[in-house]
């Protein structure tokens, strides 16, 4: 293969640059699920949510420097839908008695998939578009990167250390991760289970939507664009195992290095495979994933 | 019993997996058709309605969608497809049920290649494709070339045929041929690939997102706007092309079947008034053809004066009809892929200036009939 | 009854079983020997590793050290089927059931697993008989989910029985949470399987007045180690059992 | 014994299927000061009042009233934060908590207290040394015995004004057994909390309740002051109950 | 002694509701294609290779718990063997049909023993990787499979008329079923289900929860492959989007609507919830609106889907 040290470097930082907006993707699968015990398909479709808001807000309100302001608005757009969209699919599985929760919550949100997607397309058009972007490419070295590249990973690194803070360093992070492995206990602890709910699966689905936003000047927004997301984050879930932050940043890291590498040195067309191919491979060795936590059985 | 309407069948893609961008163009010039032909007092005295079928780009859903036009909504022909798959399946279960269909933007040989006599095509297949391109860049002198293609029948198919035609015709390209699947977000890794190989023209062989984004990319990467590249279609014809690529368009070119400089038919101006008028952007090909398809059939009927599919498919093959373009469009029982086919004509266009309208393009190449 | 147990020869008996949890020692070199047809009782305080070893002797976890033998046969770390269908079966300190399944239907899973050799309306007859001794007949076709806690407690201990070739039964905590009308039958049917079929039973319990009826011998467990062996009485006497155990009105 | 009872419950229904109903018509009172013993036959619907109380379910006839008003229905975080506690019959922890984050989970209601917090865990430690050298321990390493302390060592982090224990004692060494029933004396006298005890072993807790029901099918057999009733009585009812 | 997985075969198989249950079955199946027109036909064949899938699927997932995405790979698996060896080697078809089965087991096979140890979700995620590299291999090895353009398979009577491949379809469709339901009715259905419920209980109760797991993933991926190789050779050509996601997401919102882990619900589910997709084409891009609308409507309504109504509206019956 030709290819020069230069620029195989910059192959893998642009792989590990996007890796990082992708664990902002898994976290938020991996915090959906241990809260709500729900995996929710639907999370590219609110990475596509943010990915049109980002879009409306610079192309037609704010303009390209107001782009960090069209992120916030967009992270808080998905946001509310999540905590609109939470009581009327989710809730009903916490607030009755229901057998075979999981089931209806697999189909529920399977469902919400295809409606959220459908509903783009018919509505929004099968085009592509792309919010402007006047970021100036960054020159690390002698090698060029996309601003809106740069920025987007920066934010991501943010979020993620953000997220980070409050997990390990609040109160409400405590509740969230009792909440995760006991929601009795949590219960009889005096925390309002149903408002950690919606309130958990907003913050899920708004990390989709920002990387839907930040990643929107790169990939571009289109009623499918949230598949490729969903897939990426399920990787990452299981190379970093479910529920650990540190697991996501760094299950994304190996993921872009993996990817970009493979595309580059070994075969194009199986760009997307090398990934599947990571994962198998972790859980034949560890199947709780690399990070998976272990509790007591007997 | 005679003032049942007649009932066009249409399979397009209208949900993902498939190609919907197209499907909805698809959808666009059919309908305009069925109009267009009501609007002239129907078929034989009857009234023309359409049956507009999702094949979600499935094979399996396609060829579904086929047996129910024909055997529930007595559909008497079936165009709209947009992906080669979807028509030569549906060929397959064609060939024995009789009604003719017509591959409206499918390029893969098989559709007209297995020479079925229900099998119609007005699209431009693979050779002619790439001859143009391949043209171009003869024409500009260009040696080093890089395609980029999607792994699919589209991309797999134009790929394969630029390099039969380098290494056929000896015309002493130097060729570097990429493929990538389509559902990639990120084609950096490829076009890092592509300038450490340093082409004088790329070829861009992706449909829909993954076009842009090569357009998007190549300019970061500082491909574009020095490396000249085309693309396989004419997504740059639409007006999305500003929207997305604002101030980086130069350098871009791509195939087209039309301009708004080509000489159009009666019914082809009919058409664009229409379309410009209801979707505010002038037309484009894919709606252009499906126009075309539906406004033949009902001329074939015409001559056949019956909707029986073997008087159809007879009056077909030696009738000359009149489509949207000002060539006439016939369907001689010619060899090999030009079975049953009519290609329109193919040109490379290149934009002159920011913001510019397809009509002010410049006409960089026409192949040659 | 000590010195005829040792004529019998020996169902299970286990050698230096270690086992380590981070800095833990659950289980330090632990041994016991259980002889064909005694009912060993398993005593000492909260977290001493009496689970530990019972999940070490039933292939739950792999011992880092020792070895379990089951009559003459090496069972040390083998997967559980393979040892439950030896014959050595054991319950669980948190009743499992399998909760979607039917009374009847998780009594019937361990005597299909053991080959159900006598035809399936035999085990349904056994099932039947079971549940009415535990009083739990009206909840036959119940799912096991919609059980009390002492309810899955009973119908945890009665799936062992289930097992014709029962050999080594151990229970953890059988009698948590039963009401103590039931706990008599309870008492009732082990000394009954014991008697008439030489099942031996080792059973782990806090409840001194149900281990002084059925044990003749009792082991106790301070700190992952073996602390004492003998009559109720007599381990009941030692000092360190009394403070680490016992507390001064129990004893 | 004048005093208003804190907790009623006044002709409860209640169950987990539509149209089988667990408790039917169960009305019981519960005083402070006093402990409450709820004993009965497994399956007698003990940990059904409880979680009814508790809004874990919805009683779909009859009231129940805490503090004089009506919390039918309430939610289990209202009821705690109003001063009830639920422990539990299973062991109910945060199994990838510490000890110590599990016990802080169980001041969540007075969170922004923090010398509180303080004072409460230092009191459970000396209360359950066992939990001590465990403190940073994940809660789910603990043994059964050990899981349950915690369990209700959280739950008592709030000084509840009524404390509902489902089974506290099962499990616990024959030490701990005594220990827990001195907490319980003393959360009374102490706090003045009403206490509802369900328990198996009626034989140790006989002696402490106050006031006594033996439910059978969702409906109270038997009631009456502690001093009442004895072992053999009690046997008597139970034996009753399971024949017919 | 080792316990055989099919020891008591059948144990608690009722014959005499068996026979009454299929002479029910059969005069309505039967009648169909004198009654309705001929795509319907066509629809109602294309449903029954749905039956297989979901209640194969549903032996799997409902019954054994595990959660696998890989089902339609499967029944790809099986056709493409089939094709493939028609299309290369020349094959003659009453060999490739069993071929494609046995191949379709044996991925299987391979795939259960990989996942073997793992939990829940996480056997989901691999699986479905194990699904999307397959389709990714079969378009990105375009000359060995044909890629997107679709690989050419011969039809099973050397015609496509429906009416013969939906009796064809149904008949094998009751035959899987049939099996389906000994299975389930034996002992080592009993395993499945508790294996699913508490999987180191069932072990500690000598349960070979391996061997019962590797059993079910061979059997139903055995019956994808059928599944597969039958439809494969109706609808003529195979191309890699027949792994895409939402083939197995149309598979599961049929069995969770069915209710899941109950045997009847998914296979009275199913025809209807197949025939109204191929129905809603009519609204094109709208039809996918539609239909999901319709599943989280129904899923608000009955979460506990067909079965769970069925059990209610029997429970209502009983008390009168
Ligand atoms: N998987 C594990 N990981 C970490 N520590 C463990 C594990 N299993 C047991 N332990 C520790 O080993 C010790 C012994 O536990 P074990 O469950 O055997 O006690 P026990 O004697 O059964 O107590 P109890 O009477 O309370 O049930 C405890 O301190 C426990 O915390
Ligand atoms: N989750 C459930 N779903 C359906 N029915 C249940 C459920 N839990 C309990 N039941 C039913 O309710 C009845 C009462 O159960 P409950 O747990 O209240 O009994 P209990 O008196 O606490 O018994 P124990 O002393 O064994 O704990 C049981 O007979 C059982 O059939
Ligand atoms: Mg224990
Ligand atoms: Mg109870």
């Amino acid at each position: 293969m030709m290819y020069t040290t230069e620029l195989l470097i910059q192959t893998v930082i642009s792989g590990l640059m996007v890796g990082v907006l992708y664990a902002l993707m898994a976290l938020g699968i991996t915090f959906i699920y241990s809260i709500v015990k729900t995996i929710n398909w639907a999370m590219g479709e609110f990475y596509m949510i943010g990915s049109y808001i980002q879009f409306v807000a610079v192309h037609f309100l704010l303009g390209p420097n107001y782009w960090w302001l069209a992120v916030i608005i967009s992270t808080a757009g998905t946001f509310l839908a999540g905590y609109i969209i939470e009581p009327i699919l989710i809730k009903p599985m916490y607030a009755r008695p229901m057998q075979r929760r999981d089931d209806y919550a697999t189909v529920v949100t399977i469902a919400l998939l295809l409606l959220l997607r459908s509903l783009a397309v018919a509505i929004g058009g099968p085009n592509q578009y792309r919010p402007e972007t006047n970021l100036p490419i960054i020159w690390l070295g002698p090698l060029p990167q996309e601003g809106a590249r740069v920025a987007a990973s920066f934010c991501a690194v943010v979020a993620l250390g953000l997220f980070w803070l409050v997990i390990k360093k609040t109160w409400v992070g405590l509740a969230l991760r009792a909440t995760a492995q006991n929601r009795v206990a949590a219960q009889t602890s005096g925390v309002d289970v149903l408002r950690l709910d919606a309130t958990a699966f907003a913050i899920g689905v708004a990390m989709a939507g920002l990387a839907g936003a930040l990643l929107a000047p790169l990939f571009m927004v289109f009623p499918t664009n949230g598949a490729v997301a969903t897939v990426k984050g399920f990787e990452i879930i299981v190379i970093g195992g479910l529920g650990s932050i540190p697991g996501a940043l760094i299950g994304g890291l190996l993921l872009g290095l993996v990817e970009s590498l493979g595309t580059s040195f070994i075969s194009s067309p199986y760009q997307n495979a090398y990934g599947f191919l990571l994962v198998i491979l972790v859980l034949i060795v560890k199947p709780n994933g690399l990070f998976g936590e272990k509790v007591r059985e007997a | 019993l005679a003032q049942d309407p007649i009932v066009l069948g249409v399979i397009a893609p209208l949900s993902p997996p498939g190609e919907t961008a197209l499907g909805q163009l698809v959808k666009r010039g059919a309908e305009l058709g069925a109009d267009y032909l009501n609007e002239k007092g129907g078929i034989l005295g009857r009234k023309v309605t359409l049956s507009i079928q999702d094949s979600a780009g499935k094979n399996e859903q396609g060829v579904a969608a086929y047996r129910r036009l024909v055997t529930q909504d007595k559909a008497v022909a079936v165009f709209g497809f947009v992906h080669s798959g979807v028509n030569i399946a549906v060929n397959e279960v064609a060939k024995e049920m009789g009604v003719p269909t017509m591959g409206t933007q499918t390029g893969a040989g098989d559709v007209t290649a297995k020479k079925y006599p229900i099998a119609f095509r007005t699209h431009a297949v693979d050779p002619p494709r790439a001859a143009t391109w391949v043209g171009w860049i003869k024409k500009n002198n260009w040696k080093r070339v890089a395609i980029l293609a999607e792994t699919t029948d589209f991309g797999i198919g134009l790929a394969k045929e630029t390099e039969k035609q380098n290494k056929d015709g000896n015309l002493g390209l130097e060729i570097q041929t990429i493929m990538f699947d389509r559902t990639t977000t990120d084609l950096l890794p490829q076009l890092l690939q592509v300038k450490a190989f340093k082409p004088d023209a790329i070829v861009n062989i992706g449909v829909g997102q993954p076009l842009e984004l090569m357009i998007t990319q190549a300019n970061t990467v500082g491909l574009l706007p020095d490396v000249k590249m085309v693309t396989s279609y004419d997504a740059p014809a639409r007006p999305q092309f500003w929207q997305i690529h604002g101030d980086k368009w130069k350098g871009v070119s791509f195939i087209a079947f039309y301009s708004p400089k080509s000489e159009l038919s009666e019914l082809g101006k009919w058409f664009a008034k229409k379309y410009q008028e209801k979707f505010n952007e002038p037309p484009v090909y894919g709606a252009l053809n499906a126009f075309g398809n539906a406004v033949v059939f009902a001329q074939a009927i015409e001559k056949a004066k019956s909707t029986d599919p073997k008087a159809m498919i007879e009056a077909l093959e030696t009738g000359s009809f009149t489509g949207w373009s000002a060539v006439p469009v016939t369907f001689p029982k010619a060899e090999g892929v030009l079975w049953h086919n009519w290609s329109p004509p193919l040109m490379v266009l290149t934009y002159t200036a920011k913001d510019q309208s397809v009509g002010d393009a410049e006409v960089s190449y026409t192949l040659d009939k | 009854m000590t010195a005829a147990g040792s004529k019998r020869g020996t169902a299970l008996i286990a050698l230096g079983l270690t086992k380590h949890y981070g800095g833990l020692v659950a289980n330090n070199d632990v041994g016991m020997r259980l002889t064909s047809g005694e009912v060993r009782g398993l005593i000492g305080p909260n977290g001493a590793g009496k689970t530990t070893f019972v999940n070490l002797v039933t292939g739950v976890e792999v011992p880092d050290a020792g070895s379990v033998r089951l009559g003459d046969r090496e069972i040390t770390g083998q997967e559980p089927h393979l040892i439950a269908e030896a014959g050595l079966v054991r319950s669980f300190q948190m009743a499992r059931v399998f909760g979607n399944l039917t009374a009847t239907e998780n009594l019937m899973i361990p005597y299909f697993a053991s080959g159900a050799r006598e035809g399936a309306a035999v085990g349904v007859a056994r099932a039947r008989e079971l549940l009415r001794l535990s009083a739990l007949e009206p909840l036959a076709d119940a799912p096991a989910n919609s059980l009390s806690g002492g309810q899955r407690m009973l119908l945890q201990t009665c799936a062992g029985f289930m097992i014709p070739h029962l050999r080594v039964y151990v229970l953890d905590e059988p009698f948590a949470g039963i009401n103590s009308v039931v706990k008599d039958t309870l008492i009732d049917l082990i000394m009954h399987e014991n008697s008439s079929r030489g099942i031996t039973f080792l059973i782990v319990s806090h409840e001194m007045e149900i281990i002084r009826r059925m044990c003749p011998l009792v082991t106790v467990m301070i700190a992952g180690r073996v602390a004492a062996e003998g009559t109720l009485d007599e381990v009941a006497a030692r000092e360190d059992v009394i403070t680490a155990y016992l507390g001064r009105t129990a004893a | 014994m004048s005093e208003e009872p804190i907790l009623v419950t006044s002709g409860i229904y209640a169950g987990y299927v539509p149209g089988v109903d667990i408790l039917r018509g169960l009305s019981i009172t519960a005083r402070a000061n006093e402990i409450t013993l709820v004993i009965g036959p497994n399956g007698a619907g003990k940990s059904t009042l409880l979680r009814s109380i508790f809004g874990f379910l919805k009683p779909h006839t009859g009231r129940v009233t805490f503090k004089g008003g009506d919390v039918t229905g309430a939610r289990p975080s209202q009821l705690k934060a109003s001063g009830i506690s639920y422990v539990t019959q299973d062991i109910n922890s945060f199994p990838l908590l510490t000890v110590q984050e599990n016990l802080a989970m169980g001041a969540w209601v007075f969170r922004s207290d923090k010398a509180r917090l303080n004072r409460q865990l230092e009191r459970v430690y000396a209360t359950f040394p066992a939990l001590t050298g465990k403190r940073h321990e994940r809660a789910g390493s603990l043994s059964g015995g050990q899981g349950r302390m915690l369990s209700v060592a959280r739950e008592l982090m709030t000084d509840p004004r009524l404390l509902l224990i489902d089974e506290p004692t099962v499990g616990l060494a024959p030490n701990l057994v005594e220990q827990v029933y001195d907490i319980l004396a003393t959360a009374r006298k102490a706090t003045g909390a009403a206490i509802v005890l369900v328990e198996q072993n009626v034989e140790q807790a006989l002696p402490l309740a106050d006031h006594l029901y033996l439910l059978n099918l969702g409906q109270v057999k038997a009631e009456g002051p502690g001093r009442d009733f004895d072992n053999a009585r009690v046997r008597k009812l139970v034996q009753e109950c399971l024949l017919g | 002694m080792s316990i055989g997985l099919t020891s008591n075969w059948g144990a608690f198989v009722d014959w005499r509701q068996v026979a009454l249950v299929t002479v029910l079955a059969a005069l309505p199946v039967a009648a169909l294609p004198f009654v309705v027109n001929e795509y319907i036909v066509h629809v109602m064949a294309i449903g029954a290779y749905y039956v297989i899938m979901g209640a194969s699927w549903n032996l799997l997932a409902g019954f054994t718990g595990q959660f696998s995405l890989a089902h339609h790979a499967f029944a790809a698996c099986g056709g493409y063997t089939s094709g493939l060896l028609i299309y290369h080697l020349k094959v003659p078809l009453w060999l490739s049909l069993p071929a494609g089965i046995v191949s379709a087991g044996l991925a299987g096979f391979i795939i259960g023993i990989l996942v073997l140890r793992m939990r829940a979700i996480y056997l989901s995620i691999a699986t479905w990787a194990f699904a999307e590299t397959f389709r990714i291999l079969l378009t990105a090895a375009y000359d060995f499979t044909r890629g997107d353009l679709g690989l050419s398979v011969p039809s099973l009577y050397g015609h496509v008329r429906p009416v013969v491949y939906y009796y064809t379809f149904t008949i094998i469709a009751g035959l899987c079923l049939l099996l389906m339901h000994v299975i389930l009715k034996s002992p080592v259905g009993y395993f499945l289900r508790a294996v699913k419920d508490d999987q180191m209980r069932a072990a500690s109760l000598g349960v070979d929860t391996t061997r019962v797991k590797l059993f079910a993933f061979v059997v139903s991926s055995a019956m994808a492959g059928l599944a597969g190789v039958l439809n494969a050779h109706y609808v003529l050509t195979l191309t890699p989007s027949i792994v895409d996601f939402s083939e197995m997401a149309k598979i599961i919102v049929m069995v969770v609507i069915g209710g899941m882990g109950s045997f009847l619900g998914p296979i009275l589910a199913t025809p209807p919830i197949h025939f109204l997709t191929a129905y809603l084409t009519d609204w094109g891009e709208w039809s996918m609106v539609i239909f999901s609308g319709i599943v989280i409507v129904m899923m608000r309504t009955y979460p506990g889907g067909l079965a769970a109504l069925l059990e209610s509206i029997r429970r209502d019956r009983r008390r009168k």
